[in-house]
């Protein structure tokens, strides 16, 4: 079964274009798309996600909110703790650097849970609208926990500053901005701006992949200088931090499809606001080291074989 | 025009530390700046910072006394951990009162 | 029935998203978009409109426009002259400030004037397609005739730079470009372009309307520096050009729709073409003070409460 | 019979684009699109491109595909010989610059291409998918086949740099990617893309020919220092080889459409890989000569007048 | 090298006059020049001037006296009313004639 | 802070080049480098150049013995047919093992 659903993900033009990309980059053939749509494309991302998100905001009972919301503040708090564990003991790194690397598990990448929501919507299942919302407080609280972990240990200055870069960064902002708009306007005067933030999704998603394949294989290069416990640790602890939130998922009464999301929200690791966040709290930590986890192991193995990973532990536990 | 000399200290740093080095010498009496963005390579090696973007290119004419006072700010909290280099030349301007 | 029109047009998609990115922007959130877009959908937009026009002109009778353009050309004369009575003697400016103002008043904002169509377009309301090229009239008109009366006091030298600045500057070409491909394609043939041309159209102006969402509340936290003065005429000059703009739409026999969309262009303000071409005529003119009230107040305004305004006075007039 | 085929191709809003914004930018008015527009849509226009070819490739036997293919490789080694000839005997210009300039006309462009494919869609004809295939196998062969011609003659340095260049450059993996992106994901799976690759295909291809008829339209100035015999030469080459690709699609036995997309990729000159290769393996070849030629010239040329021709010879011959 | 002395002249002004500090130091005899482009702050504040894009950052090497006469244009023409600064340094050049 | 000088080169060359002045540089012995863009007219002319887009503006600090090779090297392989340009300032600089 998790074969086939495997394929089905594999097949999709957004991995697609990741996997090609990212291997005419090990090739060395340049097929980066221009700059500047790196950060527009994100932009758009992050706002048709949010307004998609308001508009089913809109259509849903609040009451149906309150138990996702409680599993995605637990999920805040435990994935990037059990992230640090595993970083401390297996991954033998310091405490700041452990602490620097759990915050980008804590945290999430939004374009993985795009990817998700794109292959969902290709093999037909449906997901609750207001996941959006709670990617928005998994963003900040994981990194938050993370960062009071080293703050503990005495090695934190630029902690609230970092905060406040989290929380008022363009990340989390046109997000948050997208869920107005779209719960202010509804769901029928959205309709004319459907050809640009609906039936765009999918194509843009996969040009942004180009982009991401490009990204992540220059990351993996460097991931032999991380040594081999860290390309471990950035498979293993998206499967385990995937099975809490398909657990949680699954508690928190969510369906099939919202149950495999939010497991891809745990799995994921965040790779723009978290490393901003930890390079201003904690200088001290290598860059080489967390953004390597994130976006050279973790984030192609969740586009890869994570989400259809995660939805087979979501069909499993609904 | 007058040959009034100044100091035009040239920083370049990583992305994130764009607001902070603004702050930094606007605080120590640089009465003017400019920013614009480079890509480079350095000690720190490339791939570990341009997550963030290209780096900053602040530019800053300033008298002596700044620029010393500038200088061991960035010894102190900047050098140690974040990826920045700077350079200081004597430079002549007209209207020094600006400067 | 203003406030049911009021709320009608704030609910759309670009005036929410314009509010929304704005209250953002005063509490120092940045959801501010990655700058390249900002250029690149003005210019989108303009050639946009252009094609819509020109697509529009070829299906028109001649005969018909005659009128229309005799009542631009009035406007572009009457708005500025009365721009500059009030900022004299109410808002106390001295000659060249006032000009340099009165300048901006004259000439239009075509983001003002879109979003007017959006909103007739959501209400169901139609509108004359020749009224873009009223829109390259008005925006060269009224700046020429604001920068006559600085140059009569004897205070203006870049006069003919930036007369040719405007004329040859991009706002024009790219609408009357755009004005010439849509006439010379024509309706059936521009079908394939349609995609990209007039289905995005008001999803790009909803994301257009985030940027200047935050350019004008920076704008509008220098208002204080401007003056309380400037405050109120930013929009008391919007409101009695407006109503000037709609009386001369009804005599040019324009339907209630396109003397709504002529009170809109009267009403509204430059802050692209004008700003460029006074800093140039003008240079001891003020900028804090002219690109405050136009973009800072009166864009705002307008697109907040004064386009419904101007589609009542239509309604009223017609 | 030309005639009306001429008049067909020019009314597209592609091709009207291409004139109006040359037109405006020869009376130095500014229709310029901002800067990164242009990579932008290049990119794009590369990408969906190959994607689109992938996909007919999918559906293609692959028996069809050889005949064309060594069509496409004598294209690859007749077109800049004879072009070479020309430019020597009738263009007067020593071997390093009519190499270099040969290198252009060997290779193509991918924007002549797609008008031609808008041309044809527009008109009716169906095209064979997998021609997108080719266009990547004659950039490259062109180029290396006139390069070959100076290095005989002893002059290049950078021979294998300047190839490496074109076979790792943007525009050759882009269209590969597109290819296998189109190839791996298929018909059926890749409709949810069909939004951004498929519907805004045409629109994007009209706004990127705005920004052609700029920078055609500065070159065209540039050739009367580039002289009468270069200016002959940048129609006579492109009518020459777009004969033998047109005699080369009928002998393979390409339909009608796929004749004239072929005439056109021979007729057709390089203006972004080949200048880019030359100038790194022919340093001291004059750019002045070769982008004026097939920029300012034959491109314009084809665009207008060519593709139609094209058209008619493949009517002719099939 | 040989140690051939030139001026570099860098100046940053308010966007709008790009092609006229391009035409100026043109006329007045620079033999080349570049442009990029930067955002700061300075006197003028920087909300006032932003609304046209950032602001321009030429530079052009040139002799002693080009560099006065544009020195002096600049003083005359565009200090008064416009946001510009301009700084000047000594530099080593290769190819004199080319400056 | 100490006096240390070192020599700041600036190069701007036709957009082809990059990659190759940065292997240049890296190469005879610099530790550093960064990269702008900017536009610009020399004795090549504009037009036949923009095509691969802006130049580029490398600027890198070294020290008196590399910039020399530098120099060289800029003499003999890219001065005769490219567009290219460079000059030389000397410049304080902290940290001077850094460059
Ligand atoms: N010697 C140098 N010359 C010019 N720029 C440099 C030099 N060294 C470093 N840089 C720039 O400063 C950034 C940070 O340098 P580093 O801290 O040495 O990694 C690099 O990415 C370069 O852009
Ligand atoms: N001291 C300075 N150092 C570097 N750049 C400056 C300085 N002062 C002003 N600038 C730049 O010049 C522009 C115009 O300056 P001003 O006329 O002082 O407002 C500013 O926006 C800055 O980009
Ligand atoms: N005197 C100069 N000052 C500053 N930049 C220059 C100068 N001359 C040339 N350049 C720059 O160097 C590039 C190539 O110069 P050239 O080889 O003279 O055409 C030009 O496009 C300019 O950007
Ligand atoms: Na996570
Ligand atoms: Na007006
Ligand atoms: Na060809």
């Amino acid at each position: 079964m998790i074969a086939s659903i495997i394929v089905d993900n594999l097949l999709t033009a957004p991995v697609i274009a990741f996997v090609v990309a990212g291997l005419a980059t090990l090739v060395r053939a340049d097929i980066r798309l221009p700059e500047p749509l790196y950060a527009v494309l994100s932009s758009y991302l992050l706002l048709a996600i949010g307004i998609k998100g308001g508009r089913a905001l809109g259509l849903s009972e609040s009451a149906e909110l309150w138990r996702p919301l409680i599993a995605a503040l637990a999920l805040g708090i435990i994935t990037p703790l059990l992230a640090f564990a595993l970083l401390r003991r297996v991954g033998r790194l310091d405490t700041i650097n452990a602490a620097a690397t759990a915050a980008h598990y804590g945290s999430v990448s939004a374009v993985t849970f795009t990817v998700a929501l794109a292959t969902l919507e290709a093999s037909g299942q449906s997901v609750e609208g207001f996941l959006a919302g709670l990617l928005a407080v998994l963003e900040v609280v994981g990194i938050v926990v993370a960062l009071a972990l080293a703050r503990d240990r005495g090695s934190s200055d630029g902690w609230t500053e970092a905060l406040l870069e989290v929380i008022r960064g363009r990340s989390i902002t046109l997000l948050l901005g997208g869920l107005v708009i779209g719960l202010a306007v509804g769901d029928e005067r959205l309709a004319p701006t459907d050809p640009l933030f609906v039936s765009l999704f999918t194509g843009a998603l996969t040009l942004f992949l180009v982009e991401m394949g490009v990204v992540a294989a220059e990351r993996l290069r460097d991931a032999r200088d991380a040594g081999w416990r860290i390309v471990v640790l950035g498979i293993v602890i998206p499967l385990a931090n995937g099975a809490i939130g398909a657990a949680a998922g699954s508690l928190a009464g969510l369906s099939t499809g919202g149950t495999a999301v939010l497991a891809t929200l745990a799995a994921s690791a965040s790779y723009i606001a978290a490393p901003a966040a930890v390079r201003i709290a904690l200088p001290s930590a290598s860059p080489g080291l967390y953004v390597t986890a994130s976006l050279g192991i973790t984030f192609p193995f969740n586009v890869i074989l994570g989400i259809p990973i995660y939805l087979a532990m979501a069909q499993v536990l609904t | 025009m007058s040959s009034t000399e100044r100091q035009l200290l040239t920083i370049i740093a990583e992305a994130v530390l764009e607001q902070r080095l603004i702050d930094l010498v606007k605080r120590l009496g640089a009465k003017g700046y400019s920013i614009g963005h480079v890509r480079g390579e350095g000690a720190t090696g490339r791939a570990a910072l341009d997550f963030a973007g290209p780096s900053v290119r602040l530019e800053s004419v300033m008298t002596d006394e700044v620029v010393d006072r500038v200088f061991e700010a960035l010894a102190a909290d900047y050098f140690p951990h974040f990826a920045v280099v700077a350079w200081v030349v004597p430079v002549r301007v007209a209207r020094p009162e600006r400067f």
